[in-house]
């Protein structure tokens, strides 16, 4: 049967389109999604996502098993950059494990839709309120790694009277990572999912679900691309850098799943807290690294993310996860 | 036409924020600028690519008196020193209207 | 049962996208929609709008009653910029008050489209032919202020020998406005509409009406991100400019309400007409004044019908005039 | 009959579509689709052409036929720019000719899509198969088109040592062509089609099928519209590039009826591959010519394909090919 | 190598058309430019937002010689203090081939 | 403030690729550009429609030593001969950071 989830994942066409944008830059294509669609999309989904949560939850109401998730989604967001930064401080200098540190702490809101779209193909239920618990774990880990960075960092030249041409302070940058655009929309579509009523969110659905599978479709293929251009910035790389970017995700998964099991969280949300804790940013964190951490190497940090942690979650990690908890979650 | 001095800044994206707002400051109220700008320069390649922001550079232009320059000078050095980038100056005749 | 409509009105998710918009600018998101994809956008539902109304006039055929309301249409784009210009004489100067008469009298094409929607969501039928009515409205007011700003100019240096690069005539501003994107796209689509045949407008369906309500949403949104950012621009304004951006609305509304009671215009076309009066433009009309009337300032028209009018329209206006409209019409 | 099957096809919302692009040229409007969007509409139809057409074959299966099939699209691809280079060296410059060439032996994706619908308009079947004859059609009339230039090429000043400077390499530029980003998705699509399960295919088809018709009709008025915008450079043209544009395709389309007729092809399949050797390239072979063939007029060789061949095409050819093959197969 | 004006303008992009044209009539048959250009002047922010282009300027390079230059100075002049915008000139040397 | 060379390049959006391999050939490591240049010229108008990009420009930034400058110019001058375009050189200052 777990071979079964896993080719019924990779056959799946969502991911296939994933392939098909490696396959194309490989093959040094030109085909290219324009950025301003890209970012279309990337917005749909978190619209289509946020707003069905939100109606979930309105429906099923609150109870203290959200609690329970939403602090270990917390926790997990402080915890995790935490100790990758010990980890990373052994191989890379100050800026880069900081950096690194606040991406695999922080999530992928495409890894999140696309295991909700798996747990969708598998008819597996999820609450709705995992839209929150996503949006909970963008900023906490900028903030750590942030404050690491700062902890740490001796000899730097001091900003003299023209401090005002300086850095960005840590509470400006943590600011705009919270107001950042996709948290802002996954959010303000989860509340009005909630205050909506359940017939005007209805008549939404053709353009929020019927159509949903082939934009995440489409939205695949542009990952791919760039996912692809990004892969060739790995070759410079260490191989700690690349055993960090695989195992690392894995070590979370485990104990995200440990946990699901001793606190009984039902499957579908486990499996999504699952992976937001595996996942690493690739937007959200990158922009505010470029910002406040300008001296770590974008260059590193962002392949990293999205051309082997993404890649790795999306095709063996979901069915992986899924085939775990599903043997121990009754 | 007026001697002016022109200054040309290529800096991420993400920092034109804080240049708008360092120019502002010192009450430089003339300038322009557009994104979108790929390139490659001492921190790597700025590709363009990606949702973020995070690998495409802004280009300003701004035309000014010499003593506009002259005081703001040393603040965009100390600005470019922290958020990276290149800044051209270069001599310009402004037609009056 | 006035509650009622406002309420449902304000809770109604297209609604609440505009507020999240508006919320996102508040606290300094970077939340945008590309603009090319914004314009698709408005393409979108102008070329849904006017389909549709191109076939339900084929449907029902024309009627007198279609021609006294494309009347009322056009005498009012002609009688509201005359009488906003003396009205705005007393505080601005010329440029300024000929460029808000022109907005005034002119219409916004996304509160009449989320006046549709409304009136669908109530179930209320209304004539095709509305759409024409709304193309007509678009130029005549740029024409009416143009010209008063050229009677009551005076002192104006004249242009030299170099005439052809001086200002642009009246006559090509106005050609331009109405061929301007919009209008063709909309009368277009009204003209292929009428042409095609039952069957095959329904085939298109799926476009243009499954999914028109989401797009909606996501356009409103990409509205309050804009209102957002004119608001600001109104804090150094006259209380006057204010003043006149909800009361002239409510004067034209009162107008049409009246004229729609005493001539028996059916309730959903009356509606549609009274809001295409009450609405001001912020698309069309700004990119004609600032081409022919640049010394007009733009940070002051525009906020006043993006950042005030239109807000108030679709927020308090539809629902309001739509109330009285059901009170006074059997 | 024949004059119903032209009529529909007249007023069809997609052609009337493209006739409204024609006409807000006409009248200077300023109505554009962002080049972004209009990218992204040619992306989506091939997306959605490509899976339909692996999953049809997939359903189908190989057959002798299309081999047959298969064969004659790639002999009429070398064929085709062969023959019309010789033509038209009498009037023009060897590179005009060469890229005039290349252009009618190559294919107009958007034609092949164009026709898709009239079939299915039509209910007529045609072969998933027919996806892998387009894209075989693209490329070899570009390496025809240059061996061509290369072969009569005289008097050419010889790159000296900084060769590396000069005109890129034949290999290059069709390297390049078979790379291109519309081949790759079409083929790329095509083989998900073929490798996705009938039941994740179907779960698509809101976004793949139920909207495909109002995208084309969008992409259709952006042909339109720059069609209308290269109309105007066709004005210094000679006759002879007008009389070649529509002729050499009716020609195209004879050989292929006769072949069609002697060998017993599918009147689906028959009209498809009529179209496809009767239309002409204006998006992958003007890429590649521009590159290749620097010193060939761009202003000659799209306007003939965009602005002539293209809406000869979808107007009058398409219903006038298949009113013959309807009446020649039984 | 030969001795060039280079003309900078910065105008609302709306006035492109009329630039043109201006440029058209008066027989300067080389120029480039592009849109997007945010900034701020006399007349305030463009921001660039907005469905109508009425907050975003269009960037013009023509380069041509002193004498077409000197030609049409004085009508760029005129155009530019009805269209409103910028106008720099220097000196550049055009690279032959 | 140091004395640097400025070239700017205008070619077809499609040589871009081209005009990047010989700039880092020849060790030029800082270079900007941006694509969605319009415009007229020798080889006609380039009105920046079409989906092929065939009849759009990009426009290149090249700040660098006169040294640097004079090894690159006359292997600029072969590509821009077969490639087309136009080529600006001017003086400018660098400020250093
Ligand atoms: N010599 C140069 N000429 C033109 N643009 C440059 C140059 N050096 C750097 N840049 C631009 O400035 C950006 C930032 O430079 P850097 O901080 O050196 O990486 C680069 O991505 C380029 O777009
Ligand atoms: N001193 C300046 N330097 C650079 N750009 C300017 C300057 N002054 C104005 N601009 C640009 O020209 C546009 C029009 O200027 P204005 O007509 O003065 O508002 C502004 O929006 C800016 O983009
Ligand atoms: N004199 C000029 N000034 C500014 N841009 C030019 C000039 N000549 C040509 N260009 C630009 O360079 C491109 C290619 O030029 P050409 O190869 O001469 O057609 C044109 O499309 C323009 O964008
Ligand atoms: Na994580
Ligand atoms: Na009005
Ligand atoms: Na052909």
């Amino acid at each position: 049967m777990s071979l079964d989830i896993l080719v019924n994942n990779l056959f799946n066409p969502t991911i296939l389109f994933f392939f098909l944008g490696l396959f194309a830059v490989w093959i040094r294509s030109d085909l290219a999604i324009p950025s301003q669609v890209s970012k279309f999309l990337s917005y749909y989904l978190l619209f289509c996502i946020g707003l069905k949560g939100g109606a979930e939850l309105s429906h099923s109401g609150l109870s203290a098993h959200i609690f329970i998730v939403l602090a270990i989604a917390v926790g997990m967001a402080v915890m995790v950059p935490l100790y990758s930064f010990f980890i990373l401080r052994r191989r890379f200098n100050l800026f880069d494990s900081a950096a690194i540190a606040a991406t695999y702490g922080s999530i992928s809101a495409v890894t999140f839709i696309t295991a909700i779209n798996f747990l969708q193909d598998n008819a597996v239920p999820f609450g709705g309120y995992m839209v929150a618990a996503m949006a909970l774990m963008e900023a906490p880990a900028i903030i750590v790694g942030l404050v690491l960075a700062n902890l740490y960092k001796q000899n730097e030249k001091q900003p003299g009277p023209e401090a005002e041409e300086g850095p960005p302070s840590i509470r400006m940058v943590v600011q705009e990572a919270i107001a950042n655009g996709s948290v802002v929309l996954i959010m303000g579509s989860f509340v009005i999912g909630i205050l909506s009523s359940e017939k005007s969110v209805a008549t939404l659905a053709p353009f929020t679900q019927d159509i949903f599978k082939g934009m995440l479709a489409f939205f695949l293929l542009d990952m791919g691309l760039l996912a692809g251009r990004r892969l060739s910035a790995l070759r410079q790389t260490s191989g700690f850098a690349i055993r960090f970017a695989v195992l690392v995700p894995l070590a979370n998964a485990a104990v995200v799943i440990s946990l699901a099991y001793l606190l009984h969280i039902d499957k579908g949300d486990a499996l999504l807290l699952t992976v937001l804790c595996a996942s690493a940013s690739y937007i959200a964190v990158p922009a505010a690294m470029r910002i406040s951490l300008p001296k770590a190497n974008a260059g590193l940090y962002v392949p990293m993310s999205l051309a082997l942690t993404f890649p790795f979650n999306i095709v063996l990690g979901i069915p992986l996860y899924y085939f775990i908890l599903n043997q121990i979650l009754s | 036409m007026q001697a002016y001095k022109k200054i040309e800044v290529i800096i991420p994206k993400l920092e034109s924020k804080r240049l708008i707002a360092l120019l502002q400051r010192n009450g430089i109220k003339g300038y322009s600028y557009w994104g979108g700008i790929r390139g490659s320069g001492d921190r790597g390649l700025q590709d363009g690519e990606g949702l973020s922001e995070a690998f495409v550079n802004a280009y300003f232009v701004v035309a000014c008196s010499e003593e506009d320059f002259n005081r703001i000078k040393e603040k965009l050095r100390v600005f470019l020193s922290d958020a990276g980038g290149v800044c051209m100056i270069s001599d310009v005749d402004w037609l009056i209207h």
